[in-house]
């Protein structure tokens, strides 16, 4: 086992194969540190699984099983139910990306959360299917260039809406359903701590950038991930029981040129006329997710600004660092 | 016109020459490049089809059925955890008699996961009821998937064009490709009875009792059967078009007074090829035969090659565990009702994209002593440095 | 040694070293183009693990008057292109290299614990990435290496290559074909100049 | 099953792979000196003793800005900060009020009695002098005596602290904050000797013979020449005598009219004096005022914008670009001074020679003439000393070495000549590091990390006329942690904990304090320097 840091566990660990620069990895590494080793991890296929398990390695410090593509959500509800059977407690923790969410893996996600498993599934969104070389999903925002929904004469990137996946995920009325980003780290901790102190089926959706994918420089992945939500293209929400219960207000709108400059898959749709159209679109949409959440308005104690405000000496890291834990274990 | 073609650029090609008026796609590595290929035509307007982004395999699988049930041609691809994803739907598809066309991307099964070529995917689904069709070549890929769709719409049967991942699908080949005018000479536009028309109202895949079930099976395997026939005339015409033939469903090559025989299938043939000059240069009788169309399975051809090789040999990137070899157990079944004798010493190898060397081949050919535990099958070593080809063990690079 | 040269089989092996994301799959494929322009049988095929930005991988070609038939892995090399010189330090490029083999490095000279003389196998090093970042604004080594790689051995030509890299970039647009030519060239006559200087 | 063939695989084990060899770029922690202490003539490591202060270690940051500078207490409230129009805050929200700061520190340290350390148990031998017991003469006993040499401050005047103590005001710079300071640098052992005037009580070769080193800092207290048409110091007298008078406590009694004439601060001392001692008071200033546009390179009145702007609030007149023409005579008495337009304020060789043009006289009332105009070294005495030379031992510092500048100017020079000093004894090579280049800018910084905060400053005393009781009071005690807080630690970590989130391998590791890079891992992305607020990461090329 890797204890380097004695600050935090390395549930997910170095020397794993993601991209330099990789959001999933990032927000993975984030998630897994707050809930700690004393889980159980079930992956779906994707990138997540594909480079912490690389030819017979694996990042993970903690109990980690993957299956196939469509069914994580299903297999967690069978551990959950094992442990349950043996009055064991040990929390059962989902993770995939947003083609194992939105598309092949929505049916069992469903099951899962209709039966009432008490299992938190974390979506890592990186807007399209990643590990096989930038195919479109459901969650790939409108105009986005990927090799399945390409720029051509008559088309200008995707022609559909990214999926509002946590509204239908709301609507199963679960207690508990929330988004979050990698740049805002201390909101993220908030929610994932919340929703591990809630019963029953919690679901945790996580914009997490990929420069391979966006075509964004390395460096950029947080700065990206916080022009997302300042746009008010990706608002921070929680919704419990179906009913919205918090939102995170804008300090300031940004335009949503600002989000899109950076990212080569928007790049087509500077300098034509069609993809004039396209950006004011995307304005548009823009603007009309901020009226539905009243991003603007909302009285809530954080805004974009503070949220993630520095100070000296960190505003505390993860729950249990490694040196509380019993060695012998 | 010859150019050098990846593999999944040389599919999408052809497949764009058969106009498809449906795409289903779903990504799943190897095959990825033929569904990207086909996305950039529709989207520059060079390829008049609806090109649909599933949710899934299943989906994808499901799409093509309704679309193909409504009277369109339709196209979709996918390997490995994906076609096994698809089988409920590739066994309906089969029940129902819809003329789909599909590439298998031939890649290793998990778990473990692994996106390496072996024939594990498509040997799983024998029994779904569909034509498989396993090439050497991008130009074979190209030419059979452009013979899949008559075959499929004459035989109203679905057929699998199999082509060995990353082998095929990611290497770059020269591949001559038909015009337009050629294929739509050979290949006549999509029609298909049984589809779904307000004009004439028809309940398809509708419920059927202990009564007529059986019909419908014994009906699919008789035209499986006379598919052969099919097939094999298909590959002759198309000879006599394009001026390329594959045998059928069966090519042999250097059979002529060979004691020996190496039966495989896929692009490792090519390998194959290679060891049988060598030795057939040091002035041993060692031939090969290349099984294309493993179903419906070719017995009486096989048989026809086979039937004077005193030694017989099945390579196969696939196996049923507990029991071994498949085309090898298919072969010796076959084999026993004709009367011959001939052992066939089945051998496993190339599984998870592991590299069949021809130092390989040649140490499987010469017969390296099978190990006591391999009763049913053996398994091909791993790779050996080329310079001590003689002393046979292999050596773990 | 020259193909024109060879009447009975010859087949040229050539395997080539890079990362994920810098286009070392498809420098094999342009130079597989280019020896099909050049009426050769070719081939080309990359062996990669997961598609990841950064991650080691290798890419192979074969160039033959015959067909090529079989899809094997490249094992015994006649050349090896080196699109990374550090991955020298972590990964085993030169393994079955044949002696007298060709090294196409993008590097000034070889990292330390190698060297040009002793081992048999024949040294050419040139800065492709500072040269590609000149005509292409990025330091992109891979049409300099090629244009290396032909002059060195002969076994495509030039126009062959150039030919190869104007379909190849059709889509990306005129002027990048153009920079990539230029850096082509200036690869092809860095070997030309070398040549002189070392006769 | 083969060794490579596991159903079970090992957690962790993916650490035996080293990713780092895939980065082409890497990312370097590098302290970096930020622009405040670029801009502090003392150079002090602000940034250190601030860090310290928000930590509420106050004795520990006391001690750090002690390094630099003996006086917190006292630059705090005299010196016009420099600092803190250098601050990067300045582009968030507003400066840190840095020397706010440096006076609570200061007056913390006198309150509690903190002591000055020895920096060496081990005592030198070589004796060093030092003439003129002004802010640059302490401050260079103070870094020798911490460092175990013998030191004799002598000074002609009656109380040390030179124009500290002479020249600053009572409600600028009470005596008492002045004489704990000097109290805390004596009791490391400094022997003072006051009344003490070389050449007189003491022969300059005795000097060079007693001591091994001598550091001239007799100041500039001498003023520029004036015109006083033969009347008597009750009618026109020099700024420097005006203040030394009323800070040695004598009462003067003042005409209704009092005209000051000068630009610096000194005139504006002299000024703001007379207002409390109830005269009406002009400052006859040839300069132009700050911040007017039409002026030419460096016309500005010298004195500071604070102390102007001070000034005019307590009811003192301003008539600049204004020249003395002459004195105006009634009787014995002086009544008034005919002032002129200034056209140029300097002569064509630069020297402060302004002319004035014809026709535009006007008479400004004045019972009292108090010339500020500028004041020179008195090197009377001295005269073969200081051109002696650092070669033959022979130092020159503060004021004396030049034009007039900061007292905080003078604590930087006396702390460079103490470093030359012992360099020289130890005969060692001596690089001064005044004014070390700023290596980090607001541009390289991530400023919305940072929460906007008001700036605290201290109360203002109300009847400010009423006498010579402090015009600002120190920040109080709530108020100094938080606008320590302030401070954005430019360029050095202040452990935020940014780049140990956002590394997406892991390969940013948590200490004790500060964080260290596993380069086994670090694939070079370049997120922990973006993502770093003050700029503290650089990322740099990985050699080829």
């Amino acid at each position: 086992m890797d204890k380097r840091d004695p600050f935090r566990h390395n549930v997910l660990t170095s020397g794993h194969r993601a991209c330099s620069g990789c959001g999933e990895a990032m927000a993975a590494r984030m998630v897994t540190d707050l809930i700690g080793p004393d889980a159980i991890y079930v992956n779906a296929t994707g990138c997540l699984q594909v480079f912490t398990t690389h030819n017979q390695q694996s990042a993970w410090q903690a109990p980690w099983i993957h299956s196939v593509f469509a069914n994580a959500a299903a297999v967690a509800s069978g551990v959950e139910a094992a442990l349950r059977a043996k009055g064991k407690e040990t929390p059962v923790v989902v993770q995939a990306g947003d083609g194992g969410t939105f598309d092949i893996g929505l049916q069992c996600l469903s099951g899962m959360i209709e039966r009432g498993h008490d299992v938190l599934f974390v979506c890592y969104d990186n807007e399209a299917y990643m590990n096989t070389g930038v195919q479109r999903s459901s969650s790939t925002p409108h105009a986005v260039r990927t090799t399945t929904s390409p720029p051509g004469r008559l088309s200008q990137g995707k022609h559909h809406l990214k999926k509002d996946v946590i509204s239908i995920i709301a609507a199963h009325h679960l207690p508990y359903a929330a988004t979050a980003t990698v740049a805002y780290f201390p909101d993220l901790k908030a929610k994932v701590e919340k929703a591990m102190t809630i019963k029953g089926p919690r679901f945790l959706h996580i914009l997490s950038p990929c420069p391979l994918g966006w075509e964004h420089d390395s460096a950029l992945s947080v700065t990206v991930s916080r022009l997302a939500v300042e746009t008010g293209l990706f608002p921070l929400v929680e919704l419990e029981h179906g009913e919205l219960t918090g939102v995170m207000r804008l300090a300031a709108q940004r335009p949503v040129e600002e989000y899109l400059r950076p990212q080569g898959r928007f790049k087509h749709l500077f300098g034509s006329k069609e993809g004039a159209v396209e950006l004011r679109h995307l304005q548009a949409l823009a603007d009309a997710r901020i009226r539905r959440y009243g991003l603007l308005s909302a009285d809530t104690e954080w805004d974009t600004e503070s949220v993630a405000q520095v100070q000296r000496h960190g505003r505390g890291g993860y729950v249990s660092a490694p040196q509380e834990m019993d060695d012998e274990r | 016109m010859k150019k050098l073609l990846e593999g999944s650029q040389a599919v999408a090609e052809a497949v764009r020459l058969c106009r498809p008026q449906v795409v289903a796609a779903y990504p799943i590595t190897p095959q990825t490049h033929i569904i990207e290929r086909l996305a950039q035509h529709v989207a520059d307007g060079e390829l008049a089809a609806e090109f649909i982004n599933a949710e899934s395999e299943f989906g994808a699988a499901s799409i093509v059925l309704g679309a193909v049930a409504a009277g369109a041609r339709a196209f979709t691809a996918t390997a490995s955890q994906g076609l096994l994803l698809m089988t409920e739907v590739l066994y309906n598809i089969a029940g129902m008699r819809l003329p789909v066309v599909m590439v298998c991307a031939n890649r290793a099964v998990g778990a473990p996961i692994n996106i390496f070529s072996d024939h594990q995917d498509s040997m799983a689904l024998r029994d779904a009821g569909w034509i498989q069709i396993y090439v050497e070549s991008n130009q074979e890929a190209a030419d059979s998937l452009i013979q899949a769709y008559r075959i499929a719409e004459v035989c109203e049967l679905p057929v699998m064009v199999c082509m060995d991942g990353f082998f095929l699908t990611h290497t770059f080949e020269p591949v001559d490709l038909p015009s337009q005018a050629m294929v739509d000479g050979y290949l006549p536009a999509f029609r298909f009875a049984r589809t779904l028309d307000p004009t004439q109202p028809m309940t398809l895949g509708g419920g059927s009792e202990a009564d007529n079930y059986q019909e419908f099976r014994v009906a699919q395997h008789h035209t499986m059967e006379n598919a052969q026939t099919v097939i094999e005339a298909f590959d002759a015409d198309f000879g006599e078009q394009f001026g390329r033939t594959y045998g059928g469903l069966v090519q042999d090559y250097r059979l002529a007074g060979a004691d020996t025989v190496l039966l495989g299938l896929g692009s490792l043939m090519g390998a194959v090829r290679d060891v049988v000059d060598r030795l057939r240069d040091q002035g041993q009788a060692v031939g090969a035969l290349r099984l294309r169309c493993f179903r419906p399975f070719p017995a009486q051809a096989l048989i026809e090659q086979l039937r004077a090789a005193q030694r017989i040999i099945v390579l196969e990137k696939a196996f049923s565990a507990g029991a071994g070899g498949i085309v090898a157990i298919e072969l010796r079944a076959a084999l026993q009702q004709a009367g011959i004798t001939t052992t066939v010493d089945s051998v496993i190898g190339g599984l998870g994209g592991r590299d069949l060397t021809p130092e390989v081949i040649e140490a499987i050919i010469r017969g390296a002593k099978p190990d006591e535990h391999e009763a049913t099958c053996r398994f091909a070593p791993d790779h050996i440095a080329p310079d001590n080809i003689n002393s046979g063990e292999a050596s773990h690079g | 040694m020259n193909m024109e040269s060879k009447n009975e089989a010859t087949l040229l092996d050539i395997r080539f070293h890079g990362r994920g994301g810098q286009g070392a799959v498809s420098a094999a494929a342009l130079l597989a183009l280019a020896a099909f322009d050049d009426g050769f049988e070719a081939q080309a095929f990359p062996r990669f693990g997961s598609e990841r930005r950064g991650a080691p991988l290798e890419a192979y070609v074969r160039i033959s008057n015959t067909a090529i038939r079989a899809h094997n892995q490249v094992y015994t090399p006649d050349a090896v292109v080196i699109q990374d010189a550090s991955l020298l330090r972590s990964e085993p490029l030169l393994r079955g290299l044949k002696s007298g083999g060709l090294i196409v490095l993008n590097s000034e000279q070889p990292p330390d614990g190698f060297s040009e003389e002793g081992d048999g196998f024949r040294w050419l090093c040139l800065p492709a990435s500072l040269i590609g970042e000149r005509h292409l604004g990025r330091p992109l080594p891979n049409t300099v290496l090629l244009g290396a790689l032909a002059s060195a051995t002969g076994w495509v030509s030039l126009s062959a290559l150039e030919q190869a890299v104007t379909s190849h970039l059709e889509r990306k647009g005129e002027e990048m074909v153009k920079a990539n030519i230029a850096a082509l060239r200036e690869g092809y006559q860095f070997v030309a100049q070398e040549e002189e200087v070392a006769s | 099953m083969s060794a490579s063939a596991k159903l079970a695989v090992a957690p962790g084990s993916s650490t035996a792979y080293q990713s780092g060899d895939w980065r082409s770029e890497q990312p370097l922690y590098r302290d970096k000196w930020p622009p405040c202490s670029q801009t502090c003539p003392a150079a002090e490591d602000i940034q250190a003793w601030l860090a310290l202060a928000s930590d509420q270690q106050w004795q520990a940051a006391w001690r750090t800005l002690t390094e630099r500078n003996p006086f917190p207490a006292t630059m705090g409230r005299i010196c016009y900060h420099p600092c803190e129009s250098g601050c990067n805050r300045k582009h968030l929200d507003s400066a840190v009020n840095i020397h706010g700061m440096e006076r609570y520190l200061g007056d913390l340290a006198i309150a509690e009695g903190w002591q000055h350390k020895l920096l060496t148990e081990i005592s030198q031998s070589q004796r060093i002098a030092v003439v003129g017991a002004g802010p640059a003469g302490l401050s260079c006993a103070f870094q020798l005596a911490r460092r175990g040499y013998p030191v004799t401050i002598f000074d002609a005047q009656s109380t040390p602290g030179g124009t500290l103590s002479s020249g600053i005001p009572d409600y600028r710079l009470p005596k008492s904050v002045l004489q704990g300071e000097i109290d805390a640098i004596l009791a490391l052992g400094v022997q003072l000797k006051l009344n003490t005037r070389i050449g007189i009580e003491i022969s300059a070769d005795s000097l060079r013979e007693d001591f091994d080193a001598v550091f001239l800092a007799v100041g500039a207290l001498q003023p520029r020449t004036y015109p006083d048409d033969g009347y008597g110091s009750h009618s026109v007298m020099s700024g420097v005598d005006f203040l030394r008078r009323i800070n040695a406590g004598e009462s003067l009694s003042l005409p209704k009219h009092v005209a000051v004439i000068g630009g610096g601060n000194t005139a504006i001392d002299a000024a703001r004096c007379a207002r409390r001692l109830g005269a009406e008071v002009t400052v006859v200033c040839p300069q132009d005022p700050h911040g007017s546009h039409h002026h030419q390179q460096g016309t500005e009145m010298p004195a500071s914008l604070r102390e102007v702007v001070e000034a005019e609030t307590e009811g003192v007149n301003f008539r600049y670009r204004a020249g003395v023409r002459r004195l105006v005579r009634s009787g014995e008495h002086l009544s008034g001074i005919e002032v002129a337009r200034v056209d140029q304020v300097h002569d064509r060789h630069g020297h402060f020679n302004p002319l004035l043009f014809e026709g535009t006289e006007e008479l400004v009332p004045a019972g009292l003439a108090v010339f500020a105009i500028g004041q020179e070294a008195d090197w009377y005495g001295l005269e073969d000393l200081s051109q002696a030379g650092e070669k033959s031992g022979v130092w020159i510092g503060g004021d004396a070495a030049g034009k007039p500048r900061l007292a905080a100017s003078a604590v930087g020079s006396g702390y460079q000549a103490a470093m030359s000093i012992i360099a020289t004894l130890k005969d060692e090579s001596f690089v001064s590091d005044t004014h070390k280049k700023a290596q980090i800018i607001f541009k390289q910084m991530q400023l919305h990390y940072y929460p906007k905060q008001p700036r605290r400053e201290g109360e203002i005393n109300q009847q400010r006329l009423t006498g010579f009781d402090e015009v600002n009071k120190g920040l109080v005690d709530g108020d100094a942690e938080h606008e320590a807080g302030r401070c954005l630690s430019c360029g050095v970590c202040f452990e935020c904990d940014n780049c140990w989130h956002f590394c997406p391998d892991a390969a940013v590791i948590k200490k004790e304090s500060g964080y260290e890079i596993d380069y086994d891992y670090c694939k070079g992305c370049g997120i922990c320097a973006q993502e770093c607020p003050c700029g503290h990461i650089d990322m740099k090329p990985v050699a080829e």
